[in-house]
């Protein structure tokens, strides 16, 4: 068995850049409309190994976020009064249409660090580390915001004491259309991005970026749009956890 | 080791029997081997609760999706296209890939890989060749021209024990559900996917019109099992596994020829009977996975 | 059914035994293993290298532990496999973990918790051999000695003994290796040792096989080769009394 | 929307459970600063806890209970159970295996140096006539200690080696605050012992 030097090729045909996207009205391949999020799947408790876990399924994107500790922090730590989050995101072979190496994404692991830490009570655990370890099976668009609001249950799940869940959307803007939880097809044909990782229920923003070409009053738009999103996505999270814990008693 | 620990250390009474498994791991363990079950309420010779989903896996041409209790493996196949080698223009190409992501297990970290998963991947090859389950003859598109490279990738989501036995079944259970896409030869030379609406009316003809599953030959199923003293505990947990640390895993294809012994040291030697009855619970498992398997693939007929 | 092999041997017939120890000087302990010589059979068919195989191992420690997988009541073993070329994969890493896992069965960690010892193997199977000779060399406790033999099953079904590597390039159906322990000697014949009434030497430390085969064959080949481990094992006790540790120093 | 005292309702982290002006914020609940009020930091059951009779505050505590909790971690103060792992001549390292009556998920490492081992004649203590490797130890958590380690003391009576096996493998009887006699072969090996209740 060579494999290692063999070269090999995916057989599905290269994209064809679609047209359709640039008409002001096209009809989302997957039928929903341009401000309706995919239905979300969640379930707490999958990786028993782990001291919290969760799995997400919106659409075609599959996330499994784990939650080891508090532990002890690596060796080579300096000592810290208050606890320490680390994050990492990694990629399976098979996540995306054509096989990639699967390997660890580092821009988003610090985004998703940045969108917990400031959710976390890091007193709670001083001198230990919490580690956040996310695994994409399949991503089917919207990724980190899957990412950010699975690994948010997770830590719920562990009983990591948070100031409240992260629950996080992002909008695509295409032309003059503002596409809510965006597929990677939809993605891929952006002019703009736009996400947000906020806490519902004290109604503060943890996280926001902004990529391409916006105007305010699109901004603001957005903006509403997403908060509003995250609002409801809350929603199904507490729901969830709730009835992982009216289970457990 | 430990043995003598049995005896009442006067420390049971003010700690919870889990603080006395962490800290005695074996003397506990001894107790329940005397009553013969394990502290999971299972007989020795009794492998977990076994589930398979196949197809689990969108994106992929063949995948499954196995739990052995609480061991999870997530298999998938990709096929990409390759240039046969000169020796072999008949011939495609095997690849598998065992991998343990930090999500699975406390031990593993980023940048800090098991050490075990190399020589999974390692085993799982050679389970898979020497049973002889794929005749890479089928693999071929256009002789010494194309084939297809079948890459195997084996996630572990859940590591609790056992995992050589779940990453085997999931790999050859994706195998069964794999759907070998339909292709033409493109202008360019290169070998493209015929889908949807090109199906009925395809530009090109097509290549591989009537193979779209393999031909399994004998699939090989395994079991490990952990040695203790006289004891043999079937499909071991992690904590069993690192408390009792002689390990035997035997590999038997369908039609019950030995694929597989093997036995990497360990403090227990394992006697003609020892094997005997290692291989013995082996048969019975392979009945339980074949069984396992048929039926999830014939609810995938029903579907 | 018999076979011819390409060396003229009988099935059951082991090539020449060779060791020599303390073949390296800043090792603590080392060994050279050959199975095969280069001056007995002189077959114009064959390459000579390819009929043979040696194996150099070497041991280094017990070192303070500061490894991982240090553990506080026991002594570490780690082991490297050098390949004779490139970097070390898949195998390599699995060989380790075989060789690893087999040493330690017949190391006595007990003595000296919370160091590591390394053995250091270069080139091809048969390294246990080695290992234990090294292990010998560097004065390290053992509770025992380890004999590993080879097993090749050739596609009529018949066993045949320590294939080189010429044979296992020809046809085998299947091949399997076995490491047994040495056989014992006591001053008391009631003093050897038994585990339930069955003599230690029959039980198999490490089995690692590779091709299909019947259960039949295999437990033929586990006869044959714990039969041919006993040769092995005469042959390395009568090896290690004639070179006691050179080096005085040496010895722990 | 605050809770009535005595009703016992599901709650996820964030929600809010009260107003800090009514109550105080027990396990589980914080106040935030910005609003005044007590939000939940853990998904569990709140309930309602009457002051005490006596107690200078008279609001009613809030509290999440029969939460799923994160593992048992060290706190300065907690009794442990530590397994020995390295005896040097000025400390021992140590493996903390459970915090209090629960077992860790994964060991945290700890330290007791020489001047923790025993209440009196602190600098005549030998390291190496008190623990060995592998002993398990009842110790006090004395605080967070450094990057390495917690810091912990075995000097009162009730701390020190609980469980120890002699060089034949046996689990020693303790025959005096610093000696353990191993029961096959008889021989006594010292140990800082600790007192069985």
């Amino acid at each position: 068995m060579s494999t290692a030097a063999t070269t090999t090729y995916s057989p599905s045909p290269a994209k064809k850049q679609q047209t359709i996207f640039k008409d002001l009205d096209w009809v989302r391949s997957d039928g929903r409309g341009f401000q309706q999020c995919r239905p979300a799947f969640l379930r707490t408790g999958a990786t028993s190994a782990a001291s919290g876990s969760a799995y997400a399924e919106f659409g075609n994107t599959k996330v499994i976020v784990s939650v080891f500790g508090p532990r002890e922090s690596k060796k080579a730590m300096m000592y810290s009064d208050i606890g320490r989050l680390n994050c990492n995101i990694s990629y399976t072979t098979f996540s995306t249409s054509i096989r990639v190496q699967g390997s660890d994404n580092k821009e988003f692991s610090a985004m998703l660090h940045k969108a917990l830490e400031g959710a976390i009570i890091l007193e709670s655990f001083p001198k230990t580390t919490v580690d956040v370890f996310a695994l994409v099976l399949e991503s089917g668009g919207s990724d980190l915001p899957v990412i950010i609001s699975c690994a948010s249950l997770a830590l719920a799940d562990a009983g990591i004491m948070m100031y409240d869940i992260v629950s996080s959307v992002s909008v695509t803007c295409i032309g003059k259309n503002l596409i809510i939880d965006p597929t990677s097809e939809e993605e891929d044909h952006r002019d703009g991005s736009f996400l947000i990782s906020c806490m519902p229920s004290r109604n503060e923003v943890t996280q926001l970026t902004l990529t391409g070409e916006w105007t305010t009053a699109k901004v603001h738009e957005a903006m509403e749009l997403c908060i509003d999103a995250c609002s409801k996505l809350g929603d199904i999270m507490r729901s969830c956890l709730k009835e992982t814990a009216s289970t457990l008693q | 080791m430990a043995e003598k620990a049995t005896e009442k250390t006067g420390m049971e009474g003010e700690m919870e029997v889990d603080a006395y498994r962490r800290l005695f791991p074996l003397p506990f363990y001894e107790r329940h081997l005397l009553d013969s079950l394990r502290p999971d309420g299972r007989p020795l010779s009794r492998s977990r609760d076994t589930s398979l989903s196949l197809g689990a896996v969108s994106s992929a041409d063949g995948s499954a999706l196995v739990k052995f209790g609480d061991t999870t493996m997530l298999a998938a196949i990709k096929l990409e296209v390759m240039t046969p080698s000169k020796e072999s223009p008949d011939e495609g190409c095997l690849g598998i890939e065992f991998h343990m992501p930090p999500i699975c297990s406390p031990i593993v970290r980023p940048g800090k890989p098991a050490e075990i998963a190399p020589v999974i991947s390692k085993q799982l090859e050679d389970a898979i060749l020497s049973s002889g389950l794929i005749n890479l003859k089928e693999l071929s598109l256009i002789s010494g021209k194309a084939a297809w490279m079948t890459y195997v990738d084996i996630y572990c989501l859940n590591a609790d024990g056992s995992l050589f036995d779940a990453a085997l079944f999931a790999a050859v259970a994706a195998f069964s559900h794999l759907q070998i896409p339909l292709v033409s030869l493109s202008e360019g030379g290169r070998v493209i996917t015929v889908s949807g609406e090109n199906l009925d009316n395809p530009a090109k003809e097509l290549v591989n019109k009537d193979k779209r599953n393999l031909t399994l030959h004998s699939i090989p199923f395994s079991l490990t099992c952990v040695l203790h003293k006289n004891y043999i505990l079937a499909d071991p947990t992690a904590e069993e596994e690192s408390i009792m640390e002689t390990l035997l895993t035997v590999v038997l294809d369908s039609s019950s020829q030995l694929i597989s012994l093997y036995k990497p040291g360990g403090s227990v030697l394992a006697f003609k009977t020892t094997v005997q009855d290692c291989i013995s619970h082996t048969r019975k498992r392979v009945k339980e996975l074949q069984k396992i398997l048929s039926e999830a693939l014939s609810d995938m007929e029903i579907d | 059914m018999e076979v011819d092999r390409i060396d003229g041997r009988t099935p059951n017939q082991l090539r020449p035994l060779a060791c020599s120890r303390n073949v390296l000087h800043r090792a603590h302990g080392s060994a050279r293993w050959s199975q095969g010589d280069s001056t007995s059979y002189k077959t114009a068919i064959v390459n000579t290298k390819e009929r043979n195989t040696i194996i150099l191992a070497a041991v280094y420690g017990p070192k303070a532990g500061t490894r991982k997988g240090e553990n506080p009541e026991k002594a570490s073993i780690e082991v490297v496999w050098k390949p004779r070329t490139g970097q070390s994969g898949k195998s390599e890493k699995e060989c380790e973990l075989i060789l690893r896992r087999t040493l330690q069965s017949i190391c006595l960690l007990t003595v000296h918790p919370n160091t590591t010892t390394s053995v250091i193997v270069q080139l091809l199977p048969c390294a246990i051999n080695a290992s234990c000779a090294a292990l010998v060399d560097a004065g390290f406790p053992l509770k025992h000695l380890a004999v590993a033999v080879g097993c090749g099953l050739s596609e009529g079904g018949s066993v045949i003994l320590d294939p080189s590597k010429a044979e296992e390039e020809l046809k085998f159906q299947a091949y399997t290796h076995l490491v047994f322990l040495n056989s014992s000697l006591s001053v008391l014949p009631e003093g050897l040792p038994h585990v339930e009434g069955k003599p230690v030497e029959d039980g198999i430390i490490t089995s690692v096989t590779h091709g299909a085969m019947s259960v039949n064959d295999y437990l033929c080949c586990m006869e044959r080769a714990q039969a041919a481990s006993a040769k092995i094992s005469e042959f390395l006790r009568r090896s290690l009394q004639s070179q006691l540790p050179s080096d005085p120093a040496k010895a722990l | 929307m605050a809770i009535e005292t005595g009703e016992e309702t599901l709650v996820t982290p964030g929600e809010v459970l009260g107003d800090s002006s009514d109550l105080i914020a027990g396990r589980g609940a914080y106040v935030a600063h910005h609003n005044g009020k007590i939000y939940s930091s853990l998904t569990g059951r709140c309930s309602i806890v009457p002051p005490l009779p006596g107690s200078s505050d008279q609001k009613p505590k809030v509290e999440i209970v029969g939460h799923k909790a994160h593992g048992a971690v060290p706190e300065p103060g907690s009794v442990v159970i530590a397994r020995v792992t390295k005896v040097m001549a000025k400390m021992v390292s140590a493996d903390i295996m459970c915090v209090g009556p629960k077992a860790v998920k994964e060991k945290f490492t700890g330290i007791i140096r020489q001047q923790d081992v025993r209440a009196s004649e602190i600098d005549k203590v030998d390291m190496y006539l008190s623990f060995h490797p592998g002993d398990i130890v009842r110790a006090v958590v004395l605080s967070l200690g450094d990057a390495r380690a917690y810091y912990l003391s075995t000097a009162k009576n009730e701390l020190g080696v609980v469980s120890a096996q002699s060089i034949a493998g046996a689990t020693m009887v303790p025959i005096s605050w610093t000696e353990m006699q191993c029961p096959l072969t008889g021989q006594i090996e010292q140990r800082k012992v600790a007192k069985v209740n």
